[in-house]
């Protein structure tokens, strides 16, 4: 594999996605499977290595059920697909796995370990990291500040530390400051680093979401419809930022996207749900054959 | 002592003894601002070199410099150079064709990029380009997976350098040795201009040419080691060669980098440069910005502003008339100093500026007044890559928009019987490469340069351009035709971004205009003029009235003018897309290219000399990513108002 | 035990009255998601209003016209602050957080407060609608003397019960009732169908303002009006944690609770802790409830969205 | 306008996270703290007006220096963490008691331990009464926090130990000596007051801009998201109610002991709860300046109402015009929470950026 070949498959994202916004649902096997594999190459456990596998997972809101019965596993390293129609539980099945909701049934097992009951922020410190379909950005605060709270998780000094500032507290700020640093220059956001959020155009304060998830850094970054509701051009830089934070920062990604393009593009593997239950999950190029899934998803939504 | 210095690397050797501890570089990243002393530089540069030699950098060797202006892109120049080697740098944002060509003729070994975009441009190209050797790179970010066996970071370049240096106790003084040996009429950079026609040609420029101008600028304008430029333009062009490198490197001055192209102003305004150089463009859009915003404001604020600017106006008329000033006008300017030129000047970054040039296109003389009134010490220079930029510049006591100033120092300016410019001087270029015909064929043997310009020296001295020589047409019935003089007088309204005029060997001159997004969107939000495309705001019949405002306005002035009366333009039409110079319409210095547009848009030419009406036009565009599309629209052909010119004799062109 | 039970009867009545003001909160958070700290100050109000007039009608007018005019007149004034309120704070504080309008309600009781001192004085006045105060002695046959009530808490507890069949007949019967539990369920619908926020705002407040009067006339009649009414009334938000802020049956059930507790806490418990308890025993109560069941007895089952 | 920014630009972090980046505002707060602390009490020294005057300072400066204190500490609450609360002066009765009671049972120890007891015994009072709110949201915690005002009015008067049995309930602060000096003038508590107001502003302040205060800050904007991102809702909501809660204390300390000497029962009574809710809210919420502007503002309008009826000729009853300047603080709230929800401090740094901008508007 080597520089020249990842560089293909990278240029080669950007017209299939129109392609597919145009509405010829042509495959993009080529440039996915390319792309995978330097995935694979780039990671650096064992590729088949899993790290969190769901396991007859079921959720249940009074007489809804939300999520009936699904199991899959994503990964180390890998892009990780999650389809489906409106309704399908996908936002469902992302918060169970960062500890928003607790499944009713099933269990959860992330680097290696059962998880029984947990609280969001367990799951933060075990290394999940999330954006939300809806922006969930602090509106009150800068672009910076905002991807400086992707720190707190690292910061150790304690209240009266702080509370003087000079010496460690500072030390420790200017740190963190750094590594955040390089995440805005990763995502292109300088000129906007001490604008507060709230006046950020959508586009860009899903950029800012996505930079405060990587100041996590984390292992597993699960991504709620990152492109949803930008322009093409977004979109396009959208899909490098996430194939960069992939490949670069050595993050696994699960992510829900509508556009079957981007999907089809971007990941190694791809599960499908509808109505709360799995009906396929493989290569985009085998769930893209699968007859349910054309039934339920390909034939309808677009 | 600088005169002993032949060339840039024995000046950054002087350097890093006279300014060892001044600063020589500022790069805003990761949010603060780097700063590197001479002496730093002059390290960073050796490593560099020896990195590069490590790799077979050899004496001759080139090198293409690809990306936004970063010191580390600067040094790579000079360190190249120390080696005998000739740096060709290319514009950032051309095309992989363009590219390819530029990279191909130069016949670079190297290529020092900015970032994997440049790198990925680069290696697209490299089965066309049997000369590279080898690419390096500044920005890691995304080239960590690449195949490095003929790709390197920069970082580990310069510590491979470093190694070489230790290894080699006597390195350094054979890398002096070589600087030292370096004469001043080796070649030293070789700079591609686009021109508006034809391919790129490779401008050869000597140390010699490129000291002796930047030595001769430094002195007209008392630029020293205290003051500071920000680096924005592209580093390909010759203004940003000479003002960021061998101007600073003769005087020592400190050059700033910007963080991104998004952060151009923003830095400008932190770090406040003392001299500081834009095309008319730049200006405009801070004029645009602040028109603009200023109608955003409270109308009491807003008529201040308007009050303070016709004061300012007024003062500054009469001081650069060298009349007296009245005392209120005096007072009243004190006030408005407070109240409008200076936190105005502070906004834009300009509340420092000792010298501020403009060049490459004629200025507007509303918008040159307006700056110069503020305080800000706004001149305009004449120049050519050719000539390392400097041809005429207006000296502090005698600056007149209507002319581009005096002869720079060291320049001798004749006007050949046709009215062309031709120049003589130190910087006069060493030849294009590879193309002695083409350098013949605007050099003469005596070494005059011709500039294609049309132009006259006034009873002060002072050099007045019309146009390009081979642009000044004829109408049929024998008036003047200057299509830029009149486009530049249509571009001047805020409103309008671009124009082009057509009427040689025709019987009235028409145009068509480009509107600027920026200023006809913000007229059309306080308006309620509601629009959803560029297109649709084009063709929005209140425009249309704006425009031929606008239109009646110029030819108003050319009426004034008898040597232009005739040129009026008859009738108009707004385009219906932008001129880009991804589509070839503009060159890569954003200047129109006339003729290629009047084949292109033929159709349009003839309909405007064929009546007013609407008219269908498609065109094929290209996107960023080089797909290729078709934008179609109806444009409107409208009569434009004609002045009839002042009474008066035969009114007889005397330039021509 | 039959002093016991004295203690609970009077602390249920009292706690009748907690209820008739937690009502009131109810009707508004139900309605407009404001939890209304002014409601006290509009008992107050309303009680000063209904004195005043009372007072200025009684020289003119027999005693039972007086009181007629003094209810009509103090029931336009509670109108008019709900179309007031209406119309200068919540309209203006549209889609703010909860937590702003509820500090508007401060500034409202605040305003409230002040004015109705300032317009109708400071004094304490009693009042008296009639309502017989002599004490009444119940199953005298079960314990030695029967067990002491005040007259007046049994008419209370009477007007309270029938006010609230009126209330539940109204939300449940009427066409008007209807659309307020609509737009309560869901403010973006109800517009949807076209029933106007304003209005309902104004409706819910004008509704809640008389409740306000009437447990203003219980409360006067019994202790007289005056400012410190203002402040009792403030027990109804422990009443309301306990009971749920939606819930009028919650609210019902959580002032009888508060009102017998804090009575026998302050007999039982109030020798030992220097007296006095009843300042604070409901609320720390509610306290205490909220860590166990953060909804309250009622209350809907909150689930957080994402 | 008066902002001449071009040319101050940053080389470091260090310089990039300053308290004031802006040059001209560092030197305008140094000018500031130069005024309070030496310019202040030498016009006091040579008499010259209205700093003569012993009124000036412990009507005007003491009460505005300790209640912004005050209202610093509920702003940590309720504009940097988002929880709102209703027992400020709760908080405050707990700091003046329990320096007064460490000051009287235990005399040995300087005066300044004692106060700092009081904000520490504040402090544990509200973490105890902030516990609900890891379970409870908004109005609720209102009522809890209210619980925390009825409970403390009630224990202060009817506890007797904590007023040291004194036979009326009103106790009298012992006087305060700083290593060796007695503070009797009240120029001296000023300096005192100021002293420790300061050091408290610039700590909140470095609190507020460091990790604690995005923690805070997050939790306030979206809780969900903040957890989301690994901040312990616990964590951040405790430290949130101790720091505010001690601040509070020690402004309830020196109210006791700097400003009134000796005081009742119910000087701390749900009243003062809302004045400090109002100087929050008017002030802005989430400034440490706002904490500033909201108490002068606060103390203002009574002298302004209990004046301006006399010098318009119409002399009102102080009970009218304690009325009156209840219902101006309560429409005061109401527009403050309409047209201008963050307050003085927003309009504070509104024109402070029309002046950077200007003549633009943006």
């Amino acid at each position: 594999m080597t520089g020249m070949q990842a560089m293909d498959a990278m240029t080669q994202q950007t017209p299939t996605i129109q392609h597919h916004r145009a509405g010829t649902a042509e495959p993009a096997a080529g440039s996915a499977a390319a792309r995978s594999a330097a995935t694979r190459s780039a990671a650096t456990g064992p590729a088949d290595q899993v790290l969190l596998a769901v396991d007859r997972i079921s959720l249940r809101f009074g007489g809804v059920n939300a999520l009936t019965d699904v199991s899959f596993d994503i990964r180390r390293g890998e892009i990780r697909a999650i389809i489906g129609p409106n309704g399908a539980g996908k936002t469902s099945m992302l918060n169970c796995i960062n500890g928003f909701y607790h499944p009713t049934d099933g269990t959860i097992t992330f680097k290696g370990e059962r998880r029984a009951h947990m609280r969001p922020y367990v799951a933060a410190r075990g290394g999940i990291a999330r954006t939300f379909q809806n922006v969930a950005l602090f509106r009150g605060m800068t672009t910076l500040d905002n991807i400086m709270t992707g720190r707190a998780l690292r910061m150790r000094c304690g209240l009266w530390r702080q509370l003087v500032r000079v010496g460690p507290a500072l030390r420790e700020e200017i740190e963190h400051r750094q590594v955040v640093e390089e995440i805005i220059d990763f995502l292109q956001i300088q000129h906007i680093r001490k604008v507060p959020v709230g006046r950020l155009p959508y586009g860009l304060q899903k950029r800012v979401e996505l930079g405060r998830a990587l100041a996590m850094e984390p292992d597993l970054l699960l991504l709620d419809e990152p492109m949803a509701g930008m322009n093409v051009e977004e979109k396009e830089d959208m899909c490098r930022f996430v194939v960069e934070a992939n490949r670069h920062f050595r993050t696994t990604v699960a992510l829900i996207e509508h556009d079957i393009g981007v999907v089809m593009d971007l990941s190694d593997r791809v599960v499908v749900l509808e109505y709360g239950r799995k009906i396929a999950d493989g290569t985009p190029a085998e769930v893209k054959g699968d007859p349910a899934v054309i039934k339920a998803y390909l034939g309808v939504a677009h | 002592m600088l005169q002993d210095c032949r060339s840039f690397p024995a000046i950054l050797l002087l350097n890093a003894d006279r300014f060892a501890e001044r600063p020589a570089n500022r790069f805003k990243t990761r949010g603060i601002w780097h700063t590197w002393t001479w002496r730093e530089v002059a390290d960073e540069v050796r490593a560099l070199a020896f990195g590069l030699r490590e790799l077979g950098f050899r004496s001759g060797d080139r090198i293409a410099i690809v990306g936004r202006n970063r010191p580390r892109l600067y040094w790579a120049i000079t360190a190249a150079q120390s080696l005998g080697g000739v740096a060709v740098p290319v514009y950032h944002d051309s095309v992989a064709d363009e590219m390819a060509y530029v990279l191909g003729h130069a016949e670079v070994g190297f290529v020092m990029a900015e970032d994997q975009e440049q790198v990925d441009k680069i290696l697209s190209l490299a089965d066309r380009l049997p000369s590279l050797r080898h690419t390096l790179y500044d920005e890691p970010r995304g080239l960590r997976d690449y195949d490095h066996e003929r790709l390197h970071h920069l970082d580990t370049v310069l510590t491979n350098g470093r190694a070489a240096l230790e290894r080699d106790p006597a390195g350094d003084g054979t890398w002096r040795a070589g600087i030292a040996a370096i004469r001043s009429e080796d070649l030293a950079v070789l700079l591609y201009t686009s021109g508006t026609t034809g391919r790129p040609k490779g401008v050869m420029l000597t140390y010699q040419n490129l000291i002796s101008s930047a030595v001769n600028a430094n002195r007209f304008d008392r630029l020293d080691e205290t003051d500071e430029v920000v680096a924005y333009l592209p580093m390909a062009w010759i203004g940003d060669h000479i003002f960021s490198l061998a101007q600073s490197y003769c005087a020592g001055y400190c050059v700033c980098c910007p963080e991104a192209p998004d952060t151009i102003a923003q830095d400008r305004h932190e770090i406040a440069p003392t001299y500081f150089f834009a095309p008319p463009r730049i200006f405009e859009e801070m004029l645009t910005m602040m028109m603009v915003r200023i109608e955003d404001a409270m109308p009491i604020k807003r008529r201040m502003f308007h009050y303070f600017v016709a004061v300012a106006r007024r003062c500054g008329a009469a001081a650069d008339a060298g009349a007296a000033v009245p005392l209120t006008d005096r007072l009243l300017y004190g006030l408005g100093s407070i109240l409008v030129y200076r936190p105005i000047k502070n906004r834009l970054g300009l509340s420092r500026i000792k010298v501020a040039y403009t060049a490459g296109e004629a200025i507007g003389p509303e918008m040159f007044g307006f700056f110069r009134s503020f305080g800000v010490n706004l001149k305009q220079l004449y120049g050519q890559t050719e000539a390392c930029v400097y041809i005429t510049m207006h000296p502090d006591d005698a600056v007149d928009v209507e002319t581009v100033g005096i002869p720079a120092p060291g320049v001798d300016i004749r006007i050949t019987e046709q009215g062309e410019i031709q120049f003589r001087s130190p910087g006069v270029f060493a030849g294009y490469y590879k193309e002695p015909e083409r350098t013949d064929e605007i050099r003469t043997l005596d070494g005059w340069v011709k500039t294609g310009d049309a132009g006259y020296l006034d009873d002060r001295g002072h050099l007045r351009i019309i146009d390009r020589a081979k642009d000044v047409g004829r109408l049929t019935g024998g008036g003047l035709f200057a299509p830029k003089y009149i486009e530049n007088k249509l571009k001047f309204f805020p409103e309008i971004k671009e124009a082009v005029a057509f009427g040689h060997d025709r019987d009235h001159g028409v145009a068509m205009i480009n509107i600027d997004l920026a200023a006809v969107g913000n007229w059309a939000e306080r308006n309620g003029v509601i629009y959803a495309s560029y297109q649709e705001l084009a063709a929005h019949p209140q425009v249309y009235d704006i425009v031929a405002r606008h239109v009646a306005a110029v030819n108003r002035s050319l009426a004034a003018d008898p040597r232009m009366a005739a040129s009026q333009i008859r009738r108009f039409l707004i385009l219906h897309k932008e001129l880009d110079a991804d589509d070839g319409e503009l060159t890569r210095t954003q200047k129109v290219r006339r003729s290629f547009i009047a084949e292109r848009y033929a159709p349009l030419v003839d309909a405007l000399y064929t009546g007013p009406g609407v008219y269908e036009i498609a065109t094929e565009v290209v996107f960023e990513d080089g797909r290729k599309g078709l934008v179609s629209g109806r444009v409107q052909v409208r009569e434009a108002e004609i002045v009839a010119p002042p009474a008066g004799p035969a009114s007889v062109a005397r330039a021509a | 035990m039959a002093f016991v039970l004295e203690v609970l009867l009077g602390g249920l009545l009292s706690g009748v009255l907690y209820a008739l003001v937690a009502l009131g909160f109810v009707l508004i958070y139900k309605a407009s998601g404001v939890l209304n700290f002014a409601q006290g100050s509009m008992v107050l109000l309303a009680g000063l209003a209904f004195v005043k007039a009372q007072a200025a009608l009684a020289a003119i007018a027999p005693f039972w016209l007086a009181a007629l005019g003094a209810f009509v007149f103090a029931a336009a004034i509670m109108v008019a602050v709900a179309w007031a309120t209406q119309r200068f704070v919540l309209t203006p504080l549209l889609n703010q957080s909860q937590l702003s309008l509820f500090m508007a309600t401060i500034g409202l009781a605040f305003v409230i407060d002040s004015l109705g001192q300032l317009v109708f004085g400071s004094e304490v006045y009693a009042l008296d609608i009639g309502l017989p105060r002599d004490p009444v002695f119940l199953l005298d046959g079960v314990f030695d003397g029967g067990l002491l009530i005040n007259g007046l808490d049994l008419w209370g507890a009477a007007i309270a019960a029938v006010l609230v069949v009126a209330l539940v007949l109204f939300f449940h019967r009427t066409g008007t009732g209807l659309a307020l539990r609509a737009a309560a369920d869901d403010h973006a619908a109800a517009q949807s169908v076209g029933i106007p926020i304003a209005w309902i705002w104004f409706v819910v407040w004008t509704i809640a303002g008389l409740v306000a009067l009437v447990a203003a006339l219980l409360w006067g009649s019994k202790l007289g009006i005056q400012f410190s009414i203002a402040f009792l009334a403030l027990k109804a938000l422990p009443v309301l944690i306990l009971g749920g802020f939606t819930s009028i049956p919650g609210a019902i059930v959580g002032g009888l609770l508060i009102g017998a507790g804090e009575k026998l806490a302050e007999v039982f418990l109030g020798p030992m802790l220097g007296g006095g308890i009843e300042y604070w025993f409901a609320y720390v109560v509610a306290l205490s409830f909220l860590l166990v069941r953060p909804q309250g007895l009622f209350g809907e089952r909150i689930i957080e969205r994402v | 306008m008066l902002y001449h920014e071009a040319g101050q630009y940053k080389t470091t972090y260090a310089q990039d996270m300053a308290l004031l980046p802006i040059a001209q505002e560092r030197w305008s707060l140094a000018g500031l703290l130069v005024v309070a602390f030496v310019g202040v009490p030498s016009m006091a020294f040579l008499g010259i007006p209205p700093f003569d005057s012993d009124y000036v300072f412990s009507a005007i400066l003491l009460p505005f220096l300790i209640l912004s204190l005050a209202a610093l500490g509920l702003n940590v609450l309720v504009g940097y963490c988002g929880q709102i609360s209703l027992g400020s002066g709760a908080f405050m009765a707990v700091g003046a008691y329990a320096a007064y009671n460490t000051a009287v049972r235990l005399p040995e120890l300087p005066i300044l331990v004692a106060l700092l007891s009081g904000g520490v015994a504040a402090a544990a009072v509200g973490v105890a009464f902030g516990l609900p709110s890891l379970r409870i949201k908004g109005l609720y915690l209102a009522v809890a926090t209210l619980a925390a005002q009825f409970f403390f009015d009630w224990l202060f008067l009817r506890v007797k130990w904590f007023t040291n049995y004194a036979p009326s309930g009103s106790v009298t602060a012992p006087p305060i000596d700083v290593l060796g000096f007695r503070l009797d003038a009240s120029v001296e508590r000023y300096l005192l007051v100021l002293t420790i107001v300061v050091l408290f502003a610039f700590g909140v302040k470095n609190l507020v801009r460091g990790a604690i205060g995005r923690q805070w800050m997050a939790i306030r904007d979206m809780d969900l998201a903040a957890e989301i991102i690994g901040i312990r809702p616990v964590y951040a909501k405790l430290t949130a109610f101790a720091v505010s809660s001690f601040i509070i204390g020690i402004a309830g300390a020196l109210w006791a002991f700097a400003h009134l000497g000796s005081w009742e029962p119910l000087t701390f009574s749900i009243d003062r709860s809302f004045h400090l809710l109002f100087m929050v809210i008017i002030g802005g919420l989430g400034s440490i300046l706002g904490a500033f502007l909201g108490t002068a503002f606060i103390l203002l309008v009574p002298i302004v109402l209990s004046r301006l009826p006399a010098a318009l000729g119409t002399p009102l009853s102080t009970s009218t015009i304690s009325h009156l300047e209840t219902a101006v603080f309560g429409v005061l709230i109401i527009v403050f929470l309409i047209a201008e929800p963050l307050g003085l401090a927003r309009l504070w740094s509104l024109a402070k950026e029309k002046l950077r901008l200007w003549p633009f508007p943006h």
